[in-house]
Order: C-alpha cells, then structure tokens, then sequence
C-alpha cells in the first residue's frame, strides 16, 4: 500500500532519497565538498543533511577541492563495486572531471567488453536566476547527453527528485544527476515510488502544441500554458525528465495530436538537447506536423551577472508565449 | 650574468607604513561593508570577503607594476584593490552596475580590469593558477621584464593544477609567483582535515621551486617576501612559492552559519590583526602619531563612502549589453 | 597576384600555414608534447616540422604531459596578449583542460565586459578510423559548438586546413580546431589563402538532395554521391568547415533548390551537431522541403578497437547511399 | 592496536625467484614480439611494449591477491600478466579478437580483467591514479582489506591528478599504492627536461606518503618495497608512493625514431637488466643450475608460443558486438 504523498521541498525530497536508499543498500557511499559542516550540516543546499550523522563518516565524506580525483576515484569505487555518489558543489566544477567521466566512467562498460559495471552517481546543480553568474550557472546536460555510456537526469519536481535519485543511485550505469538551483525550495506531493529512467511526464495536457520543457522552463511553460490558454490555445507539456535514456514516444505521441511543436531548454540553444528532439520528432512524424518545429534556449552568451542581463538571456514565460504563438501560427497574436 | 637576488626593495617603515596602512583600512573597510550590501539585497549571488587578510594583498603589491598580470580567486577584491583598481569601479561591478569594470556582466567573482594587469576575479577554484602562469609565460616568450601572480587559498593547493603549474614555471624558469593565502579554510573544510602535510610550502620545493612562508598578518613579511620574490622572477629566476599564514574574519560568505570554527578562535586572531599590528609599529616609531593614525583612518572611511556611492548611483546596464561582447565580429 | 596551388598532404598544409603564420607574427608561440623531438621533430602526425629550428625554443615548446595548465596557460597568455597555439596529442585529451576552455577561456572577453581578447587556438585532432580505440579516437566537436565564446573549426582538405589554421590564429577569439587523424596523409591543391572563419564550402554540386558532412565523411559523401549519381540521384555537398560560426545560409539556399537533405558526421549521432543543421533547416524551409530531413551519425557507443567493430560504428559511404535514398524518397532503391 | 610494519613477507630467492624468472621472462617474450605484430599488420593503433622494465610489475605483483585491484596505463601489459592475466587471452586483445579478455572492443590501451581486479590498461596517462585511488577507497568503505596499486610513469607524474589522489589517499589512509615506473622518458620527452626537481619521491612527501626510491632493475628490491607498502595499506596503516628507476629498451611504440636517446645508452641500461641479473643470483646462490635456468627461459617462449597461436586462431569478433554493452539495460 503506498503511503500518502507528503509535501516537500525539492532540496528534502533528495535527502530523503538519499536517506532511503543508503537504508536500503549498504555499499552505498558519498562524497563532495562541505557535505558536512556547512550550513546546518548538509552541504551548500541541504540535500546531505543528517546524512554523516546517520550512516556515518565513512561512507559520507567530506573532500577537499579536487574535482578531478573525486570523479575519477568516483569511478574506480563505482567499478570495485561500491555504489558511489560524488556531489560536486555546482556542475560548472564537472568539467574538471570530464576525463573520470567521458574517458573513464562513459566507457568502462564497453571498452572492457561488458565486464564491469560503473554505479556512480554525479550529482550536482545547473541553472541560472539567482545572481550565480558566468562559472556557476551553466546548463550543460547537452555535453553528457551527447556521450554514449552516460545517463543524464534533469528532475523538476520533488517527486520526480525523489524516484529518479534513487533509480539513478540503483543504476549500473554512470549518471549525471542535475538538480536545479532555482528550485531547491520549490515545494510538491511526493508519493516516494521510484520513477524509472527514460519516461517523459506530461506536466500538462493539451491538444493544440506540444511544449518539450524541463526543470525551470518547464515551470515557466506551465505559466505561460495558462496564459495561452485564454487566447485559445492548448498547450501540452511534456517534461522528458532523462535526456538519457529519452523517451521520444511520449513526444511522437503528442506531437501526433497537437500537430505543433516547441522545445524550451536554459541550455544555451545553439547546438543543445532542444535540436536533438527537433530532429527525431521531424523525421517520425513528418507529415503529421502542421508547422515547423520551433525551438526556445539560452542565448549564446555565459550567464551574466546582473539581473535583467540574467534573466534576458534565459527564455521567460513572455517569450515562450510569443514563440508557441509562433509555432502555432498564430503571428499576428503575439504578445509583448 | 650574476644577478643580486638580495637587491630588492625592502619594506620600508617611513615611507611604505603609512600607504600600507591607508590601504589595508579602505579594503577592510570596503569588505566590512560587503554583508551589509548582501542583506539590503544589493548583492545577488555569492561575495567572499577577505577581512582579516588585507595584509597579503597589499604587501604583495607594493612590488608590482601595472603591466605586471595578477589573476585572482573568488575572495578577489582586496587583490584588485591593493593592484590599483579604483573601489567605485569594483564595487559598482560587485553590485552588477553599468560602470562596474565589467560593465556588470561578471559580479564579484570575475571583476577584471585589463589596464591593471588583472586576468579577473574567478569562480573556480584554482583556475588563476594557469592564467597567470600563462600570463608569466606571455611575458617570457616577449622578452618582456612583467611578472605574473596567482592568488589562492589553502583549498585551492588540493587543485591539480596547481601541481602541474608549478613544475611547468620551475622547468621554463617563468615570472610567476604563486601566493598561497592559508586562512586555514576552504569554505568549512579545515586544512588539518584536508591535508596530511600542512607544511604546504613542501609542496613547492617537491617541484623545485624556492618556497617560503610568512606572517601573512604582517604586511612588512609579506612585502618583503613578495618584493624578493618579484625581483627573482624578473630578474629571469623563475618562479617562487609563497605560503602566507592568514585568517578571515568574517564567514567564507553571507549566510555562513559558521559552525565549523568557534568564537574563541576568531578573537584569537583578531589578536594579530595586521592593520592594529602596523598602526602600533608607526606609532612607536614615531613615523605617526595618531592624530595621523586617525587621520588615515577617515580616509578610508570616506573612500569607501564615496565608493559607495558612486557605485549606487550607477545605473544597471542596458538589457541588450546581455547579448554583446560574446566573441570578436560575432554578436 | 597568387602563387600557383601546390600539392600538399594535410599535415604539410597545416605546418606551412603554422610556419607563415609565425613568420607574419612574431607574438606567436605554441606549445604541445613531443612536439620537437618525436619522429623526424614535429610531433605525433609532423605538424610542428621544423617550427622549433625555424622560430626557436622559446616560441616553440614541449611540454611536460599536463594538459589542465597547458590550456589554461595558453588561455592567460592570449589574454595577456600572445597569440597562443596549444596542441594537445588527441583531442580526447582536451577534456582535462575543459575548464580552461569553457568557464575560462571561451568567457573571458563577456564576462569582463569586453575587455580582453583571447587569441588562444587548441590545435588537435579527433576522428577515427585508425585503430586508436576509444579513448584517442572521439569527434567531439560538438561538445564546443555548444559553448558560447569558442569557434569550432574541422577542416576536411589540405586547403581548408591551411586557409582556416591561418584564420584560427589570427581571430581573437579561443578557437578549437580539430584536425582529423585519418586524413593527415590526405594530399590537395593548396592556395595559400586565408579562409574565413564561418564560411561553408560547397564540395559537390548537385540538384536531388543536399548532404551536409564534415572531414571523413565529406569524403564519404562524395565517393557515395558518384554512386548515386549512377542511380539518377544527384547530390550537392556542402562542407560546413567551421562548426561555430555557422554557416547556415549557404544549407538553406542549397536546401531551397535540392528540397532534401542529409546530415552526416563521425560525431556520436544522438545529440550530435547534425540536429542543430536540421532543426535550423527545418524551421527556416518548412514548406520548402519534400521529405523529412535525416541524419547519420556514429551510433551511441564508443569507438571499439578490432578494425571491422570500428568501422561498423562510423557512417559508411555504403549507409550514405542508402539514407540518401530515404532521404528523398527512394526506399525501394536501397543497395546493401 | 600496534601493527607490526615490518612484518612483510620478504622476497626469497629460493621460493621466489624462480617464478619471478619465469614470469619476467615470459613478459619480456610477450613484450618482445609486439613490434613484429605491429608490423605484420596484426595490431593496429598504438602498442607499447614494456621491455626492460619487467621487474617492476612482477616485484609488485608477488604481494597481491586475486582480489585487490590494479590500475595501469599505456604500457600495461606486464602489469596484467603479472597479475596474473592469461598470456593468450591478454594478446588476443591486442589482435582484436573474440578472445581477447574484452572481446577485442578495448585493444592493448584497454585490457580490464575483473576478476583479477584488472581496472584497465589505459589510454589517458595519469588516470589510472584516479580509478586506483577509488578502488582504495571501496575497499576501506566495505571494510575489506583489500589495496590497490596504481601504476604509471614518469611522464604521469606531471598531470595534476597525481596531487590530488596523493593528498586524497594521504588524508583518508587509503589502502592504495602508487608505483612509479621511472623509465626517463615519456614518449620523446626527457625527465631532465620536464621536471626540475628529479627526485619524484619528494612528490609523495610533500602530500604526506611515505614515499621510496627503488632499483627498478632489481626485481628483489621492488617486490620487498612493494610487499611492506602492501602490508602497511592492508594494515589500515594507508597509502606509499614508490618510485621505481627503470628503463625501457624498445621505442616508445612501433615507428618510434629514438631521436631523443643514444644507442649507448640503452646498451648501459641493458647492463642492468633485471632478468640477467636475477638469472644469475640464482646460479651463483646454487639455487638453479645453468640447465633450469635454459628450462625457464625455453618455458617462457613456450608459453608466448602458446599465446600467439591461440590469439591468432581466435576469430575476430562478431560485427554485431560493435553495438552491445554500452550501458545495462540499454542497448
Ligand atoms: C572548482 C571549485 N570547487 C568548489 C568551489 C566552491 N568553493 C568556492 S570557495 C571554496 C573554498 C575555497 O577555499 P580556499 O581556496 O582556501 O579560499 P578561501 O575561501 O579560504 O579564501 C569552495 C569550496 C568552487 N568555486 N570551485
Ligand atoms: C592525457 C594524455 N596525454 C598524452 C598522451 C600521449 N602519450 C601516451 S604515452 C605518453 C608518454 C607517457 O610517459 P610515461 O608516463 O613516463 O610512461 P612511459 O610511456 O614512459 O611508460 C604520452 C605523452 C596520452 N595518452 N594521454
Ligand atoms: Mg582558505
Ligand atoms: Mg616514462
């Protein structure tokens, strides 16, 4: 029998995965920066809370600034056969572990013919809207979606936090696990189930255009569904929460009914995961679309400090109005 | 050649105290006022003040030049301040305004100021280490006499690249000096915790180069260390590490609950404050007498205010400066 | 008046174009491992011959194996005003130093407000096709067109090498420029003229369909192209060269006459750069298209090492043809 | 709780010497017929033979069970022989065969064997550190009393990864050990050259390891050192750094010029090889006479013999395979 649903915050939604799956399976371990001794002990955002005190510090570490050693020794535990979670304090900081994880962890499974598993978890934040600037708001969930071997997880609600944490924890394969920074204290029912990789949520139903969206844009094509909503267009959202695996029917499936199609992603647009979905949708379901795809991402530009620079760059609730109308044809009816 | 590496130009009480002094008192209080500004909400994102630790910038940059290139971490402002960079300009930068250095695109993690010498200001740890090895190389492979310093913390010498950094300017014999600001943190992490051989200076000899620490409390150690470090550097003598022994009082940023360290220790070593610590030795050698003293004081009081202001009244930049400056002929 | 073209293999154009560009400037250094001492003295594939004796030790430098400050260095020095050329060994290799070239580098002119210049090239080589295996034989190209501030530059030819190597360093942006490892051997009429950044070159003429590919499978694409032009299929190439800037105009007019289209690149297909060229053509010529765009790309796994797995991997001009048949129709035609 | 350090099972020429002759002679035969495959058109890509320096994986090895972990690099196929990989299906690999013990998919630079804790050769100098590092770490979280050995070069010493595992495994006791195989050279690069402070032991130090210097010649000599740094991370005592001087007779990898070295040098090393000098401890310790020294050495290339026709005769592998085990579940 499933317990009730409980309200929580998307920061203790995850550290109660955390709290449950370390319960459930003792070869379990995480590391990363502060994990303990910051805040009220539970790492930059609280997600680790309690965590030291509970399974002890042997198994919840905190580590020095070393980025690369924390990916790659996060790799080797992970293929000794310890299920290693390695929490890196913003995800720009990943880069300095590119190599642990598209040289060594992505391929260690293949290369070796199938021998070893690799059950890491990197989790850690992207996004911007909080005045984080250049080197701590990127969204680069494109550059591991793009590598064979990588499983990429954006969740953008409490639940979707809770059951993707721990499939990704229970995952042989090595997982880049990005939380949102704007969202940490966002609130939701969470039915603690787990939710498995690779299957869309469609965050709103609709028949007249299909929205792709995840995490804050998927928040912000909520709003502006409403909006659109009372000049007669219904819009449906799909939220594919895992890039990778990714679940293009649930797309194919409602683009075969709106006819219509938009991406938005916080990645920066050019080249992003927008395209890729762009690309299966056009060629699947041609001749069942009415328009040209469009698509809505951050401009080509980093994140810039100051906040209407911030917010101009990042596609807004306004400007996904404006592009859905777009998408739909509706030109003329474009607000501002 | 010979060259005289004990030529150098010490520290001198008389005529470098005062400017000390009245440098370290506008940057302590500069950084005194950054919490404030957080709470009003003027500051969005992360600022890291240094108060504690003015001591090291300023002595370090008595020795350097304007075209000499300095590349700083994220608790960088008294580095661009003791280098030369007008308050006004930086804060206005730290509050996102249109005439910050940057022109509020960078914040307080990436304030650069490119007529300075300084490669910014920078939001990942460690990552000054190669620019400014870089810019020590620029100015090699020119035939130029610049020098180039890398400011980072303690936390920062667990950076990987700070390994290889070093053994590349101790092979090519660069203009670099790496000055390690060992406040004993790295955020809440303590540096007994987070090494096993705190004499961090041991690891720039395992790569060769001439490595010292010093009273990073006392401006005179630390400039004088830094000048003859400065001087071997441009004198073709390669680079020098440079471990100084420093606290911050403040937390590593707002909203620090500061749990890992205890009141105690923070009086401690407000004990050793290097401004209290100058202003005494000026006033026992006479070169002040406090009227001076409280004279140079309200300097900085009234630089910072006038800072303050400046930076406030400085409008937010136009929306559309979001989407230029991305790369040279392209928008 | 210009010289007459002279024949050169791709290494030969890239050290000629290294060796005028260092004559014309002489604030150009380059650095890289082995690149005096291995083989007759010019690196792995001989691109830096006699760069050392001609320009000295101090322009022209090994390096100890530390591809992390080797990229942030070189990104300080363009910054502190020298024109800065890295070459890492295999392009695999850059992710070590992906720090120094998307929070550093490729941000450093935006986020000190236009302050400073970067003029840092990182000179590499990806591909496959040669045996290298997983880990030195990657095309990820993608991965930097997708970051605002870095050019992207993949030149196919000996005179595109030599042309756009000239350009790289003389643009004051960082620029990754991606040589490709099975075509240094490769030889072509060389100009000696500078090619600018953002140009595409139109390979192949043709009118049934337009494919869009890069280095080996520009290649590909024209042996595949005179097959099909046998079947009554003629096709237009186009060789974008520079991944970033862009050049889409020159796919949209193609496109507009050849009303199909085909992407092909060696880059891994899912979230590949071939989506952002579909989904830009699709949006631009909705209306102007006759089939469904598609795509080839390598399939999502790494580059394996036995010589049959690793071609089966990467695009064959045997799969160009008969995706070029999808692509515009002619199912039934399929050869196998 | 005393541990008694230097309770380690020394190296004893009676028992052990003659298999370590035998395995070093078996990895010198291994080693020695690459090129010619190289040339046959048997191994594509990169192959880098080890000749020369076979003392030190089999002096490391004696200490190791099945179940501790080893990281290699480039040049690692003496470390999984050693190990105790099959010679036959290490060199189906290297051909790209169906045998090989990944199925021909990962090739010399990627040979993993997991149940003899084989974490991979690897193509990336310096990363081995890492995964070694991670697999110390697994085993003091599960409690076992398991290690791990990471083995790279000289050339590796200068990637910033290193720093960061020393410091990593230093603060943590990690039950690993980090053997450096000091040939003087990565690839045409000079250790002289690339480094400005050769005595790499002092790396270690700086980080907190005990840190060793060994005649990596001398396969007594390492398999002693290696076994006490065994018995210490065993013992919960953490992590040693050895670095072990060697040299490799053969080039880098096939077409290697050797620009960068003299004939005469290499002739000197050989005057130190490890397989002739303990050949000839054993004879004059009365331990083997000439005849069981020629049975030895004739087993060696009996057992490579064995080795080569088997990976010969093993098919290459199913085209389908290309496109399998990328990820669980997924194909
Ligand atoms: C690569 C990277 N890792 C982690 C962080 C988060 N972070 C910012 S400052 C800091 C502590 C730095 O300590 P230290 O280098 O000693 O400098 P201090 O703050 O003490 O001046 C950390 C962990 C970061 N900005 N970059
Ligand atoms: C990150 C990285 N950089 C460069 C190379 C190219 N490379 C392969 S082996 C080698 C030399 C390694 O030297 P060393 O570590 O001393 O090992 P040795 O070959 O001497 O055994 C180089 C530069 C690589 N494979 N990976
Ligand atoms: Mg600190
Ligand atoms: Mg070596």
């Amino acid at each position: 029998m499933n317990k009730p649903a409980q309200q929580l915050t998307i920061w203790r939604a995850l550290n109660a995965a955390l709290h449950d799956e370390f319960t459930e399976d003792p070869s379990t371990i995480i590391m990363g920066e502060d994990l303990t001794t910051w805040g009220t002990g539970g790492g930059i955002y609280g997600v680790t809370r309690k965590m030291a005190d509970t399974f002890g510090k042997e198994r919840v570490r905190d580590t020095p600034i070393s980025e690369e050693v924390l990916i790659s020794a996060g790799a080797g535990a992970a293929m000794a056969g310890t299920r290693t979670v390695v929490e890196i304090m913003y995800s720009d900081f990943m880069l300095l572990g590119a190599d642990g994880l598209i040289n060594q962890a992505a391929k260690s499974r293949y290369m070796f013919g199938g021998q070893f598993a690799t059950p890491l978890v990197v989790r850690s934040n992207g996004g911007s809207g909080i005045g984080k600037a250049a080197q701590h708001s990127q969204s680069l969930e494109t550059l591991y979606a793009h590598i064979p071997g990588l499983e990429v997880v954006v969740p953008g609600t409490a639940n979707d936090a809770y059951g993707l944490l721990r499939s990704a924890i229970k995952s042989n394969n090595p997982t880049i696990f990005l939380e949102h920074k704007a969202l940490y204290y966002d609130k939701g029912a969470v039915t603690k189930e787990l939710i498995p990789l690779g299957q869309a949520r469609v965050a709103r139903e609709g028949k007249d255009l299909t929205i792709v969206a995840t995490q804050l844009m998927t928040k912000r094509a909520l709003e502006a569904a409403d909006m659109l909503a009372e000049q007669g267009v219904d819009v449906e959202i799909i939220d594919p929460r895992t890039l990778y695996p990714f679940d293009m029917e649930t797309v194919f499936a409602s683009v075969r009914k709106t006819r219509h199609m938009l991406v938005v992603h916080e990645a920066v647009r050019d080249f992003g995961w927008g395209a890729e979905f762009i690309s299966n949708t056009v060629q699947e379901c041609w001749g069942e679309l009415d328009a040209a795809p469009r698509r809505l991402g951050a401009a080509r530009a980093p994140i810039p400090y100051s906040e209407e620079l911030e917010s101009a760059v990042v596609p807004s609730a306004q400007e996904i109005i404006a592009e859905s109308l777009a998408a739909v044809g509706h030109r003329k009816r474009l607000l501002v | 050649m010979t060259i005289e590496t004990d030529v150098f130009n010490k520290f001198d009480l008389g005529t470098d105290g005062p400017s000390a002094l009245e440098l370290m008192s506008t940057i302590r209080e500069f950084e005194s006022r950054l919490p404030g500004y957080s709470e009003a909400g003027l500051i969005r994102g992360s600022t890291h003040p240094s108060v504690g630790m003015e001591a090291v910038a300023v002595g370090v940059s008595r020795a350097l030049r304007d075209s000499d290139s300095v590349a700083s971490n994220h608790r960088g402002h008294a580095h661009c301040l003791a280098k030369g960079a007008d308050p006004g300009r930086t804060l206005a930068e730290i509050l996102g305004r249109r005439d910050g250095y940057c022109g509020g695109k960078g914040g307080s993690m990436h304030i650069g100021v490119k007529e300075l010498g300084i490669l910014g200001t920078n939001g990942i740890v460690g990552a000054g280490i190669g620019l400014a090895t870089g810019a020590a190389l620029a100015a090699q492979a020119q035939g130029a006499d610049n020098v180039a310093v890398a400011y980072f913390g303690d936390g920062a010498t667990n950076q990987g690249v700070l390994s290889e950094a070093f053994n590349l300017a101790a092979i090519w014999n660069l203009p670099v000096v790496f000055v390690c600001e060992n406040n004993h943190f790295a955020q809440s992490a303590t540096l007994e915790e987070m090494v096993a051989q705190p004499d961090l200076h041991r690891r720039g000899e395992a790569y060769g180069l001439p490595s010292v620490d010093v009273d990073g409390m006392d401006v005179e150690a630390v400039s004088n260390a830094a000048a003859e470090a400065v001087h071997r550097a441009r004198s073709g003598l390669g680079p020098t590490f440079i471990v100084a022994d420093t606290y911050r009082y403040l937390g590593h940023m707002a909203g620090d609950t500061e749990i890992y360290r205890t009141v105690d220790q923070v009086e401690q070593w407000k004990g050793r404050d290097p401004i209290n610590r100058l202003a005494e030795k000026l006033l026992t050698s006479n070169v002040l007498d406090q009227a001076q003293l409280d004279a140079i004081a309200a300097t900085a009081v009234s630089a910072v205010d006038g800072a303050e202001s400046f930076a406030k009244s400085s409008p937010y930049p136009d929306v559309s400066s979001a989407f230029t400056q991305v790369s040279e002929d392209i928008r």
